[in-house]
């Protein structure tokens, strides 16, 4: 096992095992808005070490400059995508846990 | 253990295993924005898988495939948010 | 080349008659006329020829492989044949030209009797099976437009449709019957068939080939059971009555029978199905004839009874049998067009073909009157006619008959007498009996009108004097074209006293006498109630029943199948895949599924798996259609996962797009659907519920067995191995679908864009309501 | 309720959407890609801008009407497959041009039929989402 596949394999174990914690986070969370943070942040940082680690394997130009391009996409894509969703569950009235303790953004919006 | 050996028998089904936990999310989910969520979960990690594959079977190729679902994987959400808001 | 000529030009005449009827308004009848006289004379020519027993033959290839030639074959039995025809046709359109004066469609008429002629010379002189069963439908087809060619009146296009429904079955039957003698001799080439006959007889499906061909010559000579749509077809104008339903159409089945009976006669099957629906049919018609009252439809019925003694005779297969129905064929022709032909001008002239009205109309109509009396003199076998002539040539082959002579005589002296009761009250009544109704008006009609039935009579008169002037020769070469040996047939009026004499006279004295007593026996409440009972059972209401049956069963099955509902269309669609798929996979000899290959998946590809139906499960089951969205996403990127482990990128990438833009879509659609509700009872969700497992094993066992039998595709390394050098190109799956097989993805996409298309265009409709 | 930070989003990701549907186009004779990815991508481009902003921003945004891109589409991939014809080979032949493009490799009818496929998507997909986000 030689340097290279080492670090591959460290990287990948890394990112499975937040993907693994995001799954735990998304099962366990009480509310949507708490399960959301820990599925975007937490999931984008797996995907994220794991293609740093095709980065490191194949070590080569075209790969390592596609790779790294997911990456970026990802981290452009994500939170968009987090806010989207978090927008549209709070304007239907997604409620809040009951450990919540308040809600900075009631009577922010004009809810219908 | 090689490489890819150590990828099948460990990487791999933890990955899957993850993928488990955010189904039973998107089924229990009990709105639609939990069931919005799990699914992109389930987007991201196909992307990790299918970079994780790649490496276990040294083809590059299938990087590719991870670049579209990227690309595409967040369309889906934001058609379900955009169709929630249009509904209320 | 000049036999095709003259059998073709009929059609080319027929497209231009209604322009010429146009130019020469009321001559266009003379003028018409002259094209089948001509003819006449033409086929005459091979008079000569076809008495010496050879036969003219020419043939030009039509489509070559499936042995079908444009083939001409003129022996002494088409010649007799086509002289009818032409003799006939050429009276009737001068006939019909009169008789027809003013009417609108007088072009049309002209030109659909012509394509008749024309079809039916083709019908006789036809050297190839299939060219004949063409023009057999053509003939048909024409006769559909003549009898309905007064198609306002309702019962004339019922009548039409009834005539081409019997007609074209049996045409139907007999194409399938064509097709395996054809089969059977390797050749549909009739020459080559009438040498070789015997083939047939010993093929195994000899008796199915016998019954489709009597099907349909039995259909369009209206034997028995298929007999009704003659009487019916009356609702044609006279001239077609005449020409068409007694002395040409008609007679196809007849010379189907006796053109191919040396290949397939001689058999008992034969001798007994012939024989005995043509006796049945001679009785029948007779004694059906005598009860009517509309003129046309006793003549339509003693047609009936001469075509069943005609399939009688041949039925009974001896050379003197052949020659009498030849003979009866020629002397029928002349006596039943005259007598149509006379009932036209007393319909015309006296406003009425009811015979209890018609009475002493020989002062009015002296020639018409003096043709009628022949023609029935003819019919009723009197020593001056051919008729006689024929009458005792009828009785010594019913003598002579091999098997059941006896009932077969005294039938035919039943029929016999009938006939010559139907000919006093056709020819005879209408002229002489005393006149007990208000039919001042009867004139003389004119000319073209009694030259027919005058020409026609006095034929038969002239022949039954001088037979052996042109009946010899004509009967002796369409006889030899028959029967093997070669028998001069010398037919003389006079046999001397003789048992067939004896009996001829016993007929004449016993019909006279029915004749005489006419108004004794026919009582309109006995009438009344013959053709009430008669009519129960009669084959007429079988069809209309028939008729009834099937507008039901069609609207059934519409019901059943097009109800409007898109579950059921599924429904079935997947049922019957499951069916055949099923079917096929059980049959014997397909790789069975072995239980016993290894499982030896690894545990990331079992949890795919597992996701992938319990996400199915969930999709099913779940009462909120964005959750069942979410669901079937999970099931495509589960998919798309295996087609990564089975590092089909091409396939994943696709499936992960489609599965997005799906997603998008759905999410556009059920925007716009109604809440939620379950609309199908449980019982039907249960059948669905089966259904869909039903289909998803099945599936699932063909995969099985797909890969459980060997896999040897020679595809896959062909495309693997061509890829890059012919196609210069390294991902064999983009090759493949761009450049191989380039032809199947443009279809594809064609298939894509009418499918966009359509949803456009349905969408855009919907808004406009 | 158009959000203001995913009509931002949108204007970088479709740039980069678009420039990688055809990255994926030219390269599909070589490695995984082709037309029929290619218009997918696209079309789910085009749709985001819809859905993030509006359709008929989307419908400015591409020019042309998705129904002319199907015309255009089988048009290419039919002249690809008639040029054979006129060359008097079986239909569909494939024809190249001698001298290696430095970018794309070969060129030949069958990219000019894979171009065909891809407009032929997206102008089949873009036609059935307008329609159904015109209402």
């Amino acid at each position: 096992m030689i340097l290279r596949d080492i670090v591959t394999i460290v990287l990948i174990f890394i990112g499975t095992s937040f993907m693994v914690i995001a799954g735990i986070g998304v099962l366990r969370m009480p509310d949507l808005y708490i399960r959301m943070s820990a599925t975007t942040k937490v999931a984008t940082m797996g995907v994220g070490s794991i293609l740093l680690a095709i980065a490191v394997y194949f070590q080569e130009l075209g790969i390592t400059s596609r790779a790294l391009a997911t990456v970026a996409f990802l981290l452009l894509t994500a939170p968009v995508a987090a806010h989207m969703i978090a927008r549209a569950a709070y304007f239907t009235g997604v409620p809040l846990c009951n450990l919540s303790i308040a809600d900075e953004l009631k009577g922010h919006y004009d809810l219908r | 253990m090689s490489l890819t050996g150590l990828i099948l028998y460990g990487a791999l089904p933890l990955l899957t295993l993850a993928m488990l936990f955010a189904f039973i999310r998107l089924v229990r989910g009990p709105s639609l924005p939990d069931r919005v969520i799990a699914l992109d979960l389930i987007a991201t990690m196909a992307i990790g898988f299918t970079a994780v594959y790649a490496i276990a079977r040294n083809q590059p190729a299938l990087l590719d495939v991870a670049i579209v679902l990227a690309l595409l994987s967040f369309l889906g959400t934001v058609a379900f948010a955009s169709y929630l808001e249009k509904r209320i | 080349m000049s036999i095709v000529l003259a059998c073709l030009s009929g059609f080319a005449l027929a497209v231009a008659s209604p322009w010429l009827y146009r130019l020469a308004r009321g001559a266009t009848g003379w003028l018409l006329a002259l094209f089948p006289a001509g003819l006449f004379l033409y086929f005459s020519s091979f008079l000569g020829t076809c008495i010496a027993g050879n036969a003219v033959y020419t043939a030009y290839p039509w489509i070559p492989t499936l042995g079908i030639d444009l083939a001409f074959f003129i022996d002494g039995l088409s010649l007799l044949f086509a002289l009818i025809i032409t003799g006939i046709g050429a009276l009737v359109i001068l006939y019909a030209g009169e008789y027809l004066h003013g009417h609108p469609h007088l072009g049309r008429f002209y030109a659909i009797i012509l394509t008749f002629m024309a079809s039916m010379l083709g019908v006789v002189m036809a050297g190839n099976l299939i060219t004949m069963f063409i023009f057999w439908e053509l003939t048909s087809i024409s006769s559909f437009l003549l009898i309905g060619f007064d198609h306002q009146r309702e019962q004339s296009r019922a009548a039409a449709l009834q005539a081409l429904l019997v007609t074209g079955a049996g045409g139907l039957a007999m194409l399938a019957g064509l097709l395996l003698i054809g089969q059977a001799n390797g050749t549909f080439a009739l020459p080559h068939l009438l040498s070789q006959g015997g083939a047939v007889r010993q093929h195994p499906l000899y008796l199915p080939i016998l019954l489709l061909i009597l099907l349909g010559a039995f259909t369009k000579s209206a034997q028995v059971p298929f007999h009704f749509w003659l009487p019916g077809a009356m609702e044609a104008p006279t001239p077609v009555s005449a020409y068409l339903h007694s002395a040409t159409m008609v007679k196809a089945g007849v010379y189907l029978l006796v053109r191919l009976g040396p290949v397939l006669g001689g058999t008992e099957a034969w001798h007994y199905l012939v024989t005995t629906a043509g006796a049945v049919t001679m009785v029948i018609g007779a004694v059906l004839a005598l009860w009517q009252t509309d003129l046309k439809r006793i003549l339509a019925y003693s047609t009936v009874s001469t075509l069943g003694t005609l399939v009688l005779l041949i039925g009974l297969d001896t050379s003197l049998s052949i020659k009498a129905a030849m003979v009866f064929l020629l002397v029928h022709a002349l006596y039943k067009g005259a007598l149509f032909l006379v009932a036209g001008a007393v319909d015309h002239a006296a406003g009425s073909r009811d015979i209890t009205q018609l009475g002493g109309l020989a002062r009015a109509m002296p020639i018409t009157a003096t043709a009628a009396v022949l023609a029935a003199l003819s019919m009723a076998g009197f020593p001056p006619m051919l008729g006689f002539i024929n009458k005792e040539l009828l009785y010594e082959a019913k003598l002579q008959a091999p098997r059941a002579s006896e009932l077969i005589t005294t039938l035919g002296i039943l029929a016999n007498v009938a006939l010559v009761g139907v000919a006093g009250i056709v020819g005879v009544k209408p002229f002489f009996s005393k006149r007990h109704t208000t039919l001042q008006h009867a004139h003389e009609v004119a000319p073209a009108l009694w030259i027919g039935p005058l020409v026609l009579a006095g034929w038969g008169l002239f022949n039954g004097l001088w037979p052996d002037v042109l009946v010899n020769p004509l009967i002796t070469a369409a006889v030899n074209a028959v029967q093997p040996e070669i028998t001069s047939v010398e037919l003389k009026l006079w046999h001397g006293i003789n048992p067939v004499f004896g009996l001829s006279v016993i007929t004449v004295i016993a019909g006279v006498g029915l004749f005489l007593s006419h108004d004794l026996w026919f009582r309109e409440n006995w009438r009344a109630w013959l053709l009430q009972t008669t009519s129960r059972i009669s084959p007429q209401r079988l069809y209309e029943l028939g008729l009834v049956g099937l507008n039901k069963l069609a609207r059934a099955q519409t019901r059943l199948l097009q109800n409007g509902y898109l579950r059921y269309y599924l429904l079935t669609i997947v049922a019957t895949t499951i069916g055949l798929v099923g079917y096929t996979l059980f049959m014997p000899g397909l790789p069975t599924v072995t239980t016993e290959s290894k499982l030896d998946i690894l545990v990331h590809e079992g949890v795919i798996a597992g996701i992938i139906i319990l996400a199915t499960i969930m999709a099913v089951t779940t009462r909120s259609r964005l959750a069942a969205i979410a669901a079937m996403g999970t099931v495509g990127y589960g998919v798309a996962l295996l087609y990564i482990l089975f590092s089909a990128p091409d396939l994943a990438m696709t499936q992960f797009a489609i599965e997005t833009l799906t997603v998008i879509l759905f999410v556009l659609v059920i925007y716009r659907l109604p809440r939620f509700a379950l609309l199908s009872s449980t019982p039907a969700r249960i059948r669905d519920a089966l259904v869909a497992l039903l289909a998803g094993g099945m599936m699932s066992l063909l995969v099985l067995a797909a890969v459980a039998g060997p896999f040897q595709s020679h595809l896959a390394p062909y495309f693997a191995a061509h890829s890059l050098d012919l196609a210069k190109g390294r991902n064999v799956v983009n090759v493949i679908l761009v450049d191989f097989r380039g032809f199947d993805t443009l279809g594809e996409i064609t298939v894509l864009s009418v499918a966009a298309l359509g949803i456009f265009a349905l969408l855009k409709l919907r808004k406009e309501h | 309720m158009v959000s203001l930070i995913l009509s931002t989003a949108v204007r970088y990701i479709f740039p980069l959407q678009l420039l990688f549907s055809i990255f994926l186009l030219l390269r599909g004779h070589n490695e995984p890609g082709g037309g029929f990815v290619g218009g997918l991508v696209v079309a789910a481009a085009f749709s985001l801008v819809a859905l993030a902003n509006n359709v008929w921003t989307a419908q400015r945004t591409m020019g042309v009407n998705p129904r002319v891109l199907i015309g255009v589409g089988l048009l290419a991939a039919a002249v690809s497959g008639l040029q054979a014809l006129i060359a008097g080979q079986p239909f569909m032949t494939a024809a190249w041009i001698a001298r290696d493009i430095p970018v794309l490799g070969k060129v030949g009818t069958p990219l000019l039929f894979d171009f065909g496929v891809y407009l032929v998507v997206i102008g089949v997909t873009l036609t059935i989402i307008f329609t159904l986000m015109e209402e």
